[in-house]
């Protein structure tokens, strides 16, 4: 076993550099780079450890576990009533690579920032230590902490940082959208809020900690009425449809590293409280409400590709493509069979690492031309190979090209989506054929062509840039061609889920 | 019967007395000194003092059956004298420069908290009334303390007029409960309830709802709220805060103790109206509160949806519901302290207090800014800060009581408040300072030091409450007795 | 043999050394990759020889050797891994070999690009691809090549990426195989479902056992033969072909005539059992060979591009090793052959002239007097002239035909296609070196390409004319293998498979050959006055032709109309119910209930206090309601 | 007798209180006071409380009213007379009150009330006294902190500034 | 004076206070001056005076706590009164009037 201090320290570096950069004075922005770069570094390796130290010929449970009493005895709740308790499974453990890639991608990228890049800083990494505590949470208390405390920065992040644009038909300010987006997270959490109360009423247990929970044989009227709850409110956040509309605006007016975060990994947040706490914790009502997900998850699917297909704006078709990937996730939970859900976790790690370099592409352009409007862009290629070249093997990767990550992932999902609803399947495939239209759409429009002149101020990515995405391509394609740590350490865990056949 | 006669039990109250005394007998006849000083003895000695209380901890005595000096009133005690304490450090440069006879207004603080915590510790209808006017006249003095400030005069008279109508609604629901039990002693009446003399429920329930609206008054749950948005715009800005945090609290003091201690065994009868009145304030508090420019109004809106959230501890009364309901006024009243002292502040600086005024204070006061930040997200109950952590353990014991609905409503509110408080936040950070104001302000470091004390505090709640929490689940034992 | 994942090893070292190091090397690292695929080409033959021998030996049932890759144990076990038999050594040879002559020819046809690395870095990704193709011994390697070649086809048709069409066909070439590739993956998906595998020897046994349910095998070959029909150009599918020319000639020769596109063909060989054993299978894979082959046909007469002539004379190919359904090896060998040899000849003329309008080119022949040849032999060998390896091919096919149960309609209709096929590469050949010089600037230009593009030229046009004559036996026994070339590839247990000619096929075949030849020699002969008057007499048919029977406009129509128009139709929606109703509209009505609630506080004393009463009075009646 | 006292003595209250609120001259309207004032201070003699009607003719005849005529001198020296009411106020107030009213008739109907107590023995201002400072200390105290603060805000607040007018 | 127990049953207090205590609200809905507002207040004041000393006499006269209840209404009532006119007091002084109508200025 190992110990859960490593685990603990995800969460608490973060923390710890938010407040430690509280007292660095605002001009010292060099300082607060280099800080911010150390800290994502550590994190990075420290993800990397957590990983691949994770054992897998243990049954796929809880490693790295530890649990600190928070509070205890005292009101309703009995021993160990709220406790720091952690731990990662098979499913957390590949999530909390993806936030260590995604996080230190993130910070790099941002190293451009000049506005009060302190602040920035702050928010950043109370928002990856939200995102790390919820994957390695396992009291139903501290995960919604976490998950609330995910969400909780998106609005500065956005609002100061982010952009406003304007399109034809309509504009989107900043402000609008950072409001939107904490709105409706905050919003779907309410169902989770409510969700977590029942549950922990009706277990009569006294605590929030998920194992006792989970130990607990929830009556079956009770998880069918619960469920959807946890189901919605988490889908929210996976950009469950009709509730997606947040991302795609959240997107467009975000900050290049926000964006990252915010697809890369705050939307698994939600895919992964629908398997912690709709799963795990009442697998009965999961299996009573997964063909409702599968009809809506399709949906996602289809009308993300859709949707994405009609945008002129690079974040919008990206942001709309979450939404049709974020669609693969859920169909693959919906199917509550091995390969199905073990391709929606797979999923979630490929489409965050993919989602992020295509962010961080994007930004590389953008704050440059100061606009992301696909029809003035041509011909990008000749002056930005490099741009071209990572963006394309993103697109590559969302269209499920093999060889990459997307590919490994999607084809899981629909295996195991085909084996319960041929149909969906059968939808889903259609959809990944519209995003090889809408990506290559995008490609052929902005970046082939002949070369517009009036970006002929354009310069290649950075070194820096160029550093992310490569760190970024490289798991793509690691996971591309080398899936078995992944599917390894996932299937050991997913096999053991209830309700999971 | 063997009544104890220990008068060693006001001690504090009799050092808050005197301390009144020798503020206001400083500013008479010391008027070289600055007037600032009277804000740091003022405190001082509220401080000195709630260190003194601090003696009656797990000491379980009163005093003729009537004021009882338990772990619930030590609580409360430690809380009121420190909110006055911040509340007299916070106004020293707003009473220098706005308000006449600093003594007086020091001394009235500290005389309203002998008064809030008369509120806590009265376990006899007379002494909780009596308490309760103590606190009102001097809030009554306090409001429209600005005598040249014509809005202070309007939201004096108003609170006046209204308070003195709602204390005669509480009053006559007094009445009535003497009538219908024969006594004043909550103990008395618990007993004459449970004894069963059903004859006079008509009565009883006619007393519980004028009482509910008397005490409804006091903490502003709708409907009887209307005097709050006014108020809180019209009074000193010290004292809004101070309206919003103590008066409040002690209100909510008194109303478990009288519902805990006296009307528990008739629970079914007022648990209902509890729940409508928190739901309709929870509602309407942040509904309105959607519509305001004012930061104060702003402030009282969202106080009476907090309130509503308290309500909801005080429908289901248990053990458990008053410790989580206690713990969540303490979260509240600590990160509305913050949210003021940095309001005041800013307002010092600039003199404005339009939400919009708060443009580009991220630039010119960081420090203000942050708290800002942070208060705000504690209210609207985010997790790091205090009001996740209350909201959360409030909401559950009122879901174990059954309020599911209610639970619901909360937290539908809160997201609503978290939209007025991003607006809030969005002047402060996203909106560009106005020309010629991008200057850093020197934000006093009385002020500063307050904000990081009290933003401690809401990270404390926030991040570790289990001794808090265990000293207010020792607290609230007694109110079932 | 069970090393030979070191033949697509060896190009993906190429890929990755070019696309790291390339402009870090001398001549940016052509060499490397030619080095490395002519190492792979060499390897080939101690495969094939072993091969050899163990036919030789008897009882040869492929050798495969795989690994783990993907494995849930008790759920789903990927293994990745080799499978050689004879269908594969034929391609492998086919792959390494032309790859090998592409490149070298692309010394000289590329040199001076400005991506001139990267071009040697994709094809040779491309070269990996294909390889693995055919090495795959499972469905899903299969479909991850599958998908990779498609990948190379489209970054290599998009290669000149300041020209927009380039991108367009690119583009559409990728989405077009994507569609049949839609069909290939359900339907792996669907045989893995049923039989919980993916290695294709084993599902082709429980295909043939009858243990997968009839329905879902149905479903499984035709959405696989789907996937065929895409990367193989197959009606409806066929149009992104035509546009592919976009890339670099080289490029055409290698993957649009004589490897990828092939691939579907290959597919089909290789589940060709379960193909068979599915009722109407057989004669739906004809039907849409003949479909396309009548289209390619008669479009690729009327083409004035000379790439898209050769490109349509492909798709003509490609049709018929469809009807062949297996029979069509030979074809597919020999078609490799004298098709990289007209592409290649094509970007020789290209090359030199710098023009590929056929319009305007013309009397080549003196000036090219090895292009101009050994296209010669190539457009013969397309149109099945004997003694070109073409026409040893394509009896296979008619005899093929002839014996098997299909109807005779299919007979005559690929004997209708004979001469078309024979008078438009007439018309090409006439038009491009013989007749009238129409644009002396172009003509002056003209000169012989250098040897590195010749003499790839030389050895295709020797391929094409020989390489029919692995068809008789002596000669494969010639070459070592004991029950000749074709008996070699197609049949192991029962015994060799002896070529017959069928004379009255042969004799008819030539004549027809011939005489389409002639009349495609006199239509466009000196300044092709006859052809001018035939497209004037009948306007329509040459319209009609040159569209491309409008097919691609039928297409365009889909995507725009359709597609795109639901994109927009769905974006519309989403922005307009989903966020602007749905999610403005909650928060504007909360906002108006703040509205509503705030007009309530109007200042005055009275109506507080009106409140508060009220307020008790509600709650009275209320109480007294529940409890009277 | 003593029914005929009572209904004298609530004649008076009632209307004297009517009048206060119904008087549109503010000087009648603070005279009604006093009569109503004064008529429960008969009840409270009724009740055979002597020592709380001598308090009520103390406190509310002698201080308390001449203060609110002080009040409404100083405040209205221009019109003592009150404007009506708008008529959705009067009829909100109407509505309002009444409906209290009936809340207060219907429980009073409802109720059973207690009876016959027994003999009513005359409370001296001795016992008063006794019981004021000694069981009712606290509340006592606080009260004389009511008024200390009354006393303190009254001044601070009327007190006229230096500088003003 | 003979017992009253035995002659006026307890609801004729109970109706006397609750008319009285109806017509001082009815009082503050309605009256414009504030001086008349906090008369009405008085009203209900002496409402509850007459409710509590009711009761004690009623139904534990021994404890006579009611009457001292109603010394302390009483008493707050005056402490009211006067910090109530200072209140007008300031506001008149300040605006020119004591309407309550007219003081309105803080509002929705």
């Amino acid at each position: 076993m190992h110990s859960g201090y490593w685990l603990i320290a995800t969460v608490g570096i973060p923390l710890v550099a938010a407040a430690a950069l509280v007292l660095v004075p605002d001009e010292r922005r060099d300082v607060v780079r280099w800080f911010s770069a150390i800290v994502a570094a550590a994190l990075f390796a420290l993800s990397m450890y957590i990983f691949f130290a994770y054992e897998i010929d243990r049954g796929g449970g809880y490693q790295f576990f530890i649990r600190w009493d928070w509070l205890q005895n005292v009101g309703f709740l009995r021993a160990h009533g709220i406790s720091l308790a952690f731990g990662v499974d098979g499913i957390a453990a590949p999530m909390v690579l993806l936030t260590g890639i995604v996080s230190f991608g993130g910070a790099l990228i941002s190293w451009k920032i000049e506005h009060h890049n302190k602040d920035f800083f702050i928010l950043f990494w109370v928002l990856v230590a939200g995102v790390y505590g919820t994957f390695g949470s396992l009291d139903l208390f501290f995960f919604f902490f976490f998950y609330e405390v995910a969400v909780l920065p998106m609005y500065l992040l956005i609002a100061v940082w982010g952009s406003s644009s304007t399109f034809p038909t309509f504009t989107r300010t900043k402000e609008y959208s950072a409001m939107k987006l904490t709105i409706m997270l905050v919003s779907a959490s309410i169902l989770i809020f409510l969700g977590i109360f029942a549950v922990f009423h009706e277990a009569g247990k006294g605590t929030f900690d998920l194992q006792t929970l989970y130990a607990y044989h929830f009556n079956e009227n009770f998880q069918r009425a619960v469920f959807p709850l946890f189901l919605v409110g988490c889908g929210v956040l996976a950009g469950l449809w009709p509730f997606h509309t947040w991302s795609p605006d959240g997107h467009v007016s975000a900050p290049t590293a926000v964006s990252m975060l915010h697809a890369g990994v705050l939307m698994k947040l939600g895919a992964f409280g629908i398997i912690r706490l709709g799963i795990q914790l009442l697998p009965a009502g999961a299996t009573f409400w997964m063909p409702g997900l599968m009809v809506l998850a399709t949906v996602n699917v289809v009308y993300g590709a859709f949707s994405a297909t009609a945008q002129r704006d690079f974040k919008y078709m990206i942001g709309y493509s979450s939404v049709s990937h974020m669609g693969l996730v859920l169909m693959g939970l919906a199917t509550m069979n091995v390969i199905g859900v073990d391709g929606a976790v797979l999923q979630m790690f490929s489409h965050g690492v993919m989602t992020a370099l295509f962010f961080a592409m994007v930004g590389s352009v953008y704050d440059q031309a100061h606009t992301r409007d696909m029809t003035l862009f041509s011909g990008l290629v000749q002056k930005m190979p490099f741009f071209v070249f990572f963006f394309g093997l993103a697109g590559l990767a969302s269209v499920g090209l093999p060889a990459l990550s997307g590919f490994v992932a999607e084809f899981n999902v629909f295996v195991g989506t085909f084996k319960t609803y041929p149909w969906a399947a059968a939808l889903g495939i259609f959809a990944a054929m519209l995003t090889a239209v809408y990506i290559l759409r995008m490609w052929s429009m902005s970046f082939f062509g002949a070369f517009n002149d009036r970006w002929s101020g354009l310069k290649e990515m950075t070194y820096l840039e160029r550093g992310t995405a490569s760190l970024l391509a490289a798991f793509i394609l690691f996971m591309g061609l080398w899936p078995a740590p992944f599917v390894d350490r996932i299937s050991e865990t997913v096999r053991h889920l209830p309700g999971v056949s | 019967m063997n009544l104890n006669f220990d008068y060693t039990l006001f001690i504090p109250e009799f050092m808050l007395a005197g301390l009144a005394a020798i503020v206001v007998a400083l500013d008479l006849f010391a008027p070289q000194v600055r007037k600032s000083w009277l804000s740091y003895v003022a405190a001082a000695g509220l401080a000195v003092t709630a260190v003194v209380s601090l003696s009656w901890v797990n000491k379980d005595s009163t005093f003729a059956r009537i004021y009882a000096v338990d772990n619930y009133t030590t609580y409360f005690r430690v809380l009121f004298m420190g909110t006055a304490a911040v509340i007299c450090l916070a106004s020293a440069r707003l009473v220098e420069d706005k308000l006449r006879h600093p003594g007086e207004y020091y001394g009235l603080i500290i005389l309203s908290t002998v008064g809030a915590i008369g509120m806590a510790a009265a376990r006899e209808l007379m002494t909780a009334y009596l308490s309760l006017e103590l606190l009102s006249f001097s809030l009554y003095i306090l409001v429209s303390f600005a005598k040249f400030d014509s809005r202070s005069n309007e939201a004096g008279l108003k609170y006046l007029l209204l308070g003195a109508f709602s204390s005669a609604m509480f009053l006559y629901g007094l009445s009535l409960i003497y009538g219908v039990t024969g006594s004043t002693y909550y103990s008395g009446i618990s007993a004459a309830l449970s004894a069963g003399t059903h004859g006079f429920s008509f009565a009883l329930l006619m007393a519980l709802v004028l009482i509910l609206a008397g005490l409804g008054f006091k903490v502003a749950a709708v409907p009887f709220h209307m005097w709050t948005p006014d108020a809180y715009e019209g009074a000193p800005i010290a004292i809004t805060a101070y309206l919003s945090t103590t008066s409040k609290a002690a209100g909510f003091a008194l109303l478990l103790r009288l519902f805990g201690g006296a009307f528990q065994v008739v629970h079914n009868d007022w648990s209902w109206i509890i729940a409508g009145l928190a739901a309709a304030s929870m509602l309407l508090g942040n509904l309105v509160a959607l519509q305001q420019h004012n930061i104060k109004r702003l402030m009282a809106y969202s106080s009476i949806g907090q309130i509503g959230y308290l309500l909801m501890g005080v429908a289901g009364l248990s053990h458990n519901t008053a410790s989580a309901l206690v713990l969540h006024l303490t979260g509240y009243m600590v990160t509305n302290l913050a949210l003021f002292v940095v309001i005041i502040a800013w307002y010092n600086l600039t003199g404005k207090e339009e939400i919009t005024d708060f443009r580009g204070m991220r630039e010119r006061a960081p420090l203000l800014a942050g708290a800002l930040a942070g208060a705000l997200f504690s209210l609207a109950g985010l997790p790091l800060f205090a009001g996740f952590v209350t909201k959360f353990i409030l909401f559950q014991a009122a879901t174990e009581q059954g309020y599911y609905w209610l639970a619901g409503i909360g937290v539908v509110t809160s997201v609503i408040s978290l939209y007025y408080y991003l607006m809030v936040m969005k002047e402060a950070f996203v909106t560009a300072p106005a020309e010629g104001e991008t200057h850093r302000l020197r934000v006093p470091y009385v002020m500063q030091g307050l904000t990081v004390a009290l933003m401690l505090g809401v990270f404390y709640v926030g991040l570790y409450p289990q001794q808090l929490f265990s000293a207010i689940d020792n607290a609230t034992r007694f109110l079932f007795v | 043999m069970t090393d030979a994942w070191v033949l697509p090893a060896l190009p993906v070292a190429g890929f990755v050394l070019l696309l790291l190091f390339s402009p870090w090397l001398p001549r940016k690292g052509d060499w490397l990759a030619i080095a490395l695929m002519g190492t792979a080409f060499g390897l080939v033959f101690p495969i094939a020889n072993d091969v050899r021998d163990a036919i030789g030996r008897g009882g040869f049932h492929g050798v495969g050797v795989s690994r783990d890759w993907l494995n849930v144990q008790g759920y789903i076990d990927i293994r990745m891994g080799t499978w050689v038999d004879q269908i594969t050594l034929v391609m492998l040879f086919v792959v390494t070999l032309i790859t090998l002559l592409v490149m070298i020819y692309s010394t000289g046809y590329m040199r001076g690009d400005r991506r001139y690395g990267w071009f040697y870095a994709i094809v040779s990704l491309f070269a990996a691809s294909m390889l693995t193709l055919v090495l795959a011994d499972n469905l899903l390697l299969l479909y991850f090549a599958w998908e990779l070649v498609g990948l190379c086809s489209m970054l290599l048709i998009g290669y000149y990426n300041d020209k927009q069409s380039a991108a367009e066909a690119a583009k559409k070439a990728f989405v077009t195989t994507r569609i049949g590739d839609v069909g290939l993956l359900i339907g792996i998906i669907i045989l893995f479902t049923q039989t919980h595998t993916f290695n294709i020897q084993q599902i082709l046994h429980m295909a043939e056992a009858g243990d997968i349910p009839r329905q879902w095998l149905t479903a499984a070959a035709v959405l696989m033969f789907a996937g065929a029909c895409g990367k193989s150009a197959q009606f409806p599918l066929h149009v992104w072909l035509p546009d592919a020319m976009e890339g670099p000639t080289p490029v055409s020769a290698l993957i649009h005539a004589a490897t990828m596109v092939v691939a579907g063909v290959y597919l089909l060989a290789r589940m060709l059992p379960l193909m068979e054993v599915v009722r109407g299978m057989p004669e739906l894979i004809t039907a849409i060979g003949l479909t396309t082959t009548m289209i390619a046909a008669f479009a690729g007469l009327a083409q004035r591009d000379i790439k898209r002539v050769v490109a349509y004379s492909t798709l003509n190919s490609l049709g018929l090793m469809f009807v062949a359904l297996g029979s069509g090896m030979l074809y597919l060998f020999t078609h490799a052959f004298f098709k990289a040899l007209l592409f290649l000849g094509c970007g020789s003329v290209i090359h030199a002239t710098g023009e590929q309008e056929v319009d305007k080119l013309g009397g080549l022949w003196n000036k090219m007097p090895i292009t101009a040849p050994m296209f010669l032999i190539g457009a013969l060998a397309m149109a099945g002239l004997v003694p070109f390896s073409g026409y040893w091919a394509k009896d296979e096919i008619l005899v093929g035909v002839y014996n098997g149960h299909l109807s005779h309609i299919v007979l005559i209709t690929v004997l209708i296609s004979l001469p078309v096929t024979a008078i438009y590469m007439a018309r090409l050949v006439m038009l491009t070196f013989f007749g009238t010089v129409k644009d002396p600037h172009v003509h002056e230009h003209a000169h012989e390409s250098e040897p590195a593009m010749s003499w790839p030229l030389i050895l295709l046009g020797a391929l094409a004319l020989v390489g029919g004559f692995l068809a008789f036996d002596g000669v494969g026994k010639a070459l070592g293998f004991h029950s000749g070339w074709m008996g070699f590839v197609y049949n192991l247990a029962e015994g060799p498979e002896k070529f017959h000619v069928n004379w009255g096929l042969a004799v008819g075949s030539v004549v027809l050959v011939v005489s389409g030849l002639g009349f495609g020699a006199w239509m466009w002969s000196g300044d092709a006055e006859p052809s001018k008057r035939a497209a004037a007499f009948s306007p329509f048919f040459y319209r009609l032709f040159y569209n491309r029977f409008y097919i691609d406009e039928v297409y365009q129509f889909a995507i725009d109309r359709i597609v795109l128009a639901a994109g927009r139709v769905v974006a519309v929606f989403d922005r307009a119910v989903v966020n602007d109703s749905g999610v403005n509209g909650t928060g504007e009505l909360t906002s108006f209930f703040g509205w509503i609630g705030k007009y309530q506080q109007t200042g005055k004393i009275p109506n507080y206090a009106l409140a508060i009463v009220v307020g008790i009075v509600v709650i009275a009646a209320v109480a007294f309601g529940y409890r009277g | 007798m003593t029914q005929i006292f009572f209904d004298l003595m609530a004649a008076i209250v009632i209307l004297g209180a009517l009048g206060v609120v119904l008087v549109r001259s503010t000087v009648y309207a603070a005279l009604f006071l006093i009569a109503s004032l004064m008529g429960v201070a008969g009840i409270y003699v009724l009740l055979s409380t002597e020592f709380l009607a001598l308090v009520q003719v103390l406190i509310y005849g002698g201080a308390v009213t001449v203060l609110l005529l002080f009040a409404l001198m100083l405040t209205k020296v221009r019109d003592l007379r009150e404007r009506a009411p708008e008529p959705p106020q009067l009829a909100g107030a109407v509505a309002a009150s009444l409906a209290l009213l009936a809340g207060f008739m219907t429980m009073v109907y409802k109720t059973t009330w207690p009876r016959n107590v027994g003999q009513i023995t005359p409370i001296s201002f001795n016992q008063i006294g006794t019981a004021l400072f000694n069981r009712w200390a606290v509340p006592f105290e606080i009260a004389s902190g009511v008024l200390l603060v009354a006393l303190v805000g009254a001044i601070v607040i009327a007190m006229q500034e230096e500088g003003e007018r | 004076m003979e017992s009253v127990a035995q002659k006026i049953p307890l609801e004729h207090f109970i109706v006397l206070s609750g008319v009285l205590f109806s017509i001082g609200v009815f009082g503050v809905l309605s009256r414009r001056n504030a001086v008349l507002v906090l008369m009405s207040v008085e009203l209900m004041l002496n409402a509850v005076s007459i409710n509590l000393v009711a009761f004690a006499v009623y139904t534990a006269p021994s404890l006579f706590v009611g009457i001292i209840f109603a010394i302390f209404v009483i008493t707050i009532a005056a402490a009211e009164v006067g910090l109530a006119l200072a209140v007008v007091l300031r506001v008149f002084r300040n605006r020119g009037t004591a309407n309550i109508d007219e003081i309105n200025t803080l509002k929705w």
